[in-house]
């Protein structure tokens, strides 16, 4: 019998490790494991490296773990935003290292890894600092940078519904990183809206299959 | 050159609009690029992508309308259009990268003669880097179109034989936009097609670091 | 004004030229679009590289166009199949060129052509004769080898339904090498049962966005 | 050895079956893998995958209920069963190359000492060569079981020290159950886990061109 539904936040993310990579979804405030990063925050896990597009805003998520130094490194396409406040002071503290990653270049390495890939070589910054101390390759005529799988101890992601199965489906743009990010960690912990009974979720629809998947907790549960 | 020679840059995107086809899936960087949607005719059906997985973005909502999910590449509400579609982050990307955005506007610090742009990092090592998805799109789209000041706020130029600023991407620049020119970017450097009126050839070098050619049908650069 | 609907078969394929790279999709006989590749051969295009999974059983689709001789080469995986009669003779007679590539590494580069990558490395195949000829490189302690991405000139699909913007939805297993084929072409030629009204198809639900789709054809119309 | 001493290899199959754990993702080899899917006990609930992009793949359908699209891997009609999910064949792949596959069982012409698997090519080069998802799956799953006959028709050893057979994938194989035992792959070589009743350590071993050894806990390979 095969059910990933756990019970509260703090089962969700019980027995993550300091020094765990927590790949950690959303985009801006969008698709973002708000409760699922909070509960990591109360568990007190530290020594963390989190891959994620942004840094967090306020006193929120990533920004928290951040301002409770809980985080050694970042791996990040654009860190800086209105409100990111704590990562700039830490950054500029040198207390937390930056690993600064092209976006699509950062979604396609996570990929990567989920897809039992040794590296690929982009166009996508070949050109630019970003590529130093990197391979780089002319093919086509093009020169390209080659780039390593990312893979995560651990993902946090955020989706709609899911099933015992830990099938989910997204809501409009909110879906981002959380499919890429699932497939690309050992341990895929997910929190959702809403539990479906199995078989509810159309076949055709399921964006992340359950395989993926290993921990499903609802927020907003009583 | 006179004071008020300078177009409105939204007049400016006026002007890129008229350069997207109808039909094209267009990817708008943040910032000033972002008017262009607004100045696309009607006559036109163009797809707006979005790196965070959407196809047929439309319009801001109606205030009271808004979804939190649903945000553009600059973390604003937006709306979909009917025939819109939403996929994951890489997917997107793989639409950027790949050569499937048909036209991508682009702001810039610097342009060189050989269409290097520079449009992520200033030289200032004080404010953290962050470059989201501005190598992505330059290097894959298949019209890279700039739409930028001619100069900085300072008055200096940033159309350069070489970019003193981190280079984006090498040779991906197709056309430039100005709220002073339109200039291609040619094998023998920049080729304005069009000025503003009011403006001198001597007037345009002299805002330009690069050397600049004219084209025999020089036009008027006109909202 | 975006519509992609052509009105027959013969407009679907006009243009595809001989010595193009036709990427074909199906697996067995699930999604194979039969009625798009004899729309191929009754244009007479010839001196083609097919890129296909199976080829082709009995007398029709890619069977058909190896018997009368379209097919120059055939990048696939499985070309063995109780019916493959055609390919096994032209094969024997050393009329057709097979490069034989693993499933799976044929289905990544297609897709790194889709993603605009110059390449990857994979463990799949590196301990095998197919890495004959190709970069072998250590990674992680385990052998890979280097593949490069595969790119067509034009790809056949079938779908289920389809939008005049191109966006499709498939049906069950027929999906198969679909949305990767689609995306990996110059020119993407699909075949649907039904055309649906724009705003039709759910935003969630699309498979392949319509970015990726020139033609669609419904085929069985009047 | 006595003649009846071999289990048939639908016994062998409901053997594999005991040994795949509650919850697991499984994706079945075409031919006699298949069926271990028939023999996995209702007790468990275990989850199917297919490489053309099926998760949840349930038993063949009632006659006349087939649809041609739905398939499994042997391009035999199947069923989905609650729960279950499609995808494309990349992302298919991307589960079995990934490491996501907990189980996978394999057909195989030879496995040697040292876990190398040959299963999908004879030395016939009058016959075309055809892959399929072989490779992805051996380098890939978490845990490579093979289900094979101990020697072929003509009695020749299908164990062996390295294999002659082209390779399908190197030291990837972890155990191997055949009609005579069940025999882990271990840095030492063959380890036999289990023999069928009748037979004798010397008899395996002469059926065997590898080396053997045999477990403290050797147990009786029974249906």
């Amino acid at each position: 019998m095969i059910d990933k539904r756990v019970a509260s936040l703090a089962d969700a993310v019980a027995g993550i490790e300091d020094g765990a990579t927590v790949l950690v979804g959303g985009f801006g405030a969008s698709g973002v494991p708000v409760e699922l990063v909070h509960a990591l925050l109360d568990q007190g896990t530290t020594d963390l490296t989190v891959v994620t597009n942004n840094a967090g805003s306020g006193e929120t998520d990533v920004a928290a773990l951040l301002r409770e130094r809980r985080v050694r490194r970042i791996v990040c396409s654009y860190p800086r935003s209105a409100g990111s406040v704590w990562f700039e002071e830490r950054w500029r503290a040198g207390e937390v290292e930056l690993e600064l990653v092209p976006q699509g270049t950062l979604s396609e390495r996570m990929r990567a890894a989920a897809a039992g890939l040794g590296g690929f070589f982009t166009p996508t910054g070949a050109d630019s600092r970003l590529a130093e101390g990197k391979e780089v390759r002319v093919i086509g005529g093009r020169r390209h940078v080659f780039e390593e799988p990312l893979r995560g101890d651990v993902a946090l992601v955020k989706a709609a519904r899911a099933d015992r199965w830990g099938n989910l489906v997204y809501r409009t743009a909110a879906r981002n990183f959380g499919p890429t990010m699932a497939a690309a960690a050992e341990l895929t912990v997910v929190q959702v809206d809403e539990f479906v009974e199995l078989g509810e979720l159309d076949p055709e629809v399921v964006v992340t299959p359950g395989i993926f998947v290993d921990r499903v907790v609802r927020v907003g549960a009583a | 050159m006179s004071p008020g020679v300078r177009l409105e840059m939204r007049d400016v995107a006026r002007r890129v609009a008229r350069d997207v086809p109808d039909g094209a899936y267009v990817n708008l960087g943040i910032g000033l690029p972002t008017l262009v949607a607004d100045c696309v005719g009607h006559d036109k059906e163009v797809v707006y992508h979005s790196e965070n997985g959407i196809l047929g973005m439309g319009p801001a909502p109606a205030p009271g309308e808004e979804d939190p999910e649903l945000i553009n590449a600059g973390k604003q509400p937006v709306t979909l259009v009917p025939g819109g579609a939403f996929f994951h982050h890489t997917d997107a990307f793989l639409m950027m990268r790949g050569g499937h955005i048909d036209v991508t506007v682009l702001g810039a610090f610097q342009v060189s003669e050989t269409g290097d742009l520079a449009n992520w990092a200033t030289l200032d090592a004080t404010h953290p880097p962050a470059v989201g998805g501005a190598m992505d799109l330059a290097v894959g789209a298949k019209r890279v179109l700039v739409l930028t000041t001619h100069t900085t706020r300072a008055g200096e130029p940033k159309l350069v034989p070489r970019c003193s600023y981190p280079l984006t991407a090498a040779g991906v620049v197709d056309r430039v936009y100005t709220d002073l020119a339109v200039l291609d970017v040619t094998p023998a450097g920049f080729c304005v097609r069009e000025m503003v009126a009011g403006l001198t050839r001597e007037d345009l070098q002299g805002a330009t670091a690069a050397q600049l050619s004219f084209a025999d049908d020089l036009g008027v650069l006109a909202p």
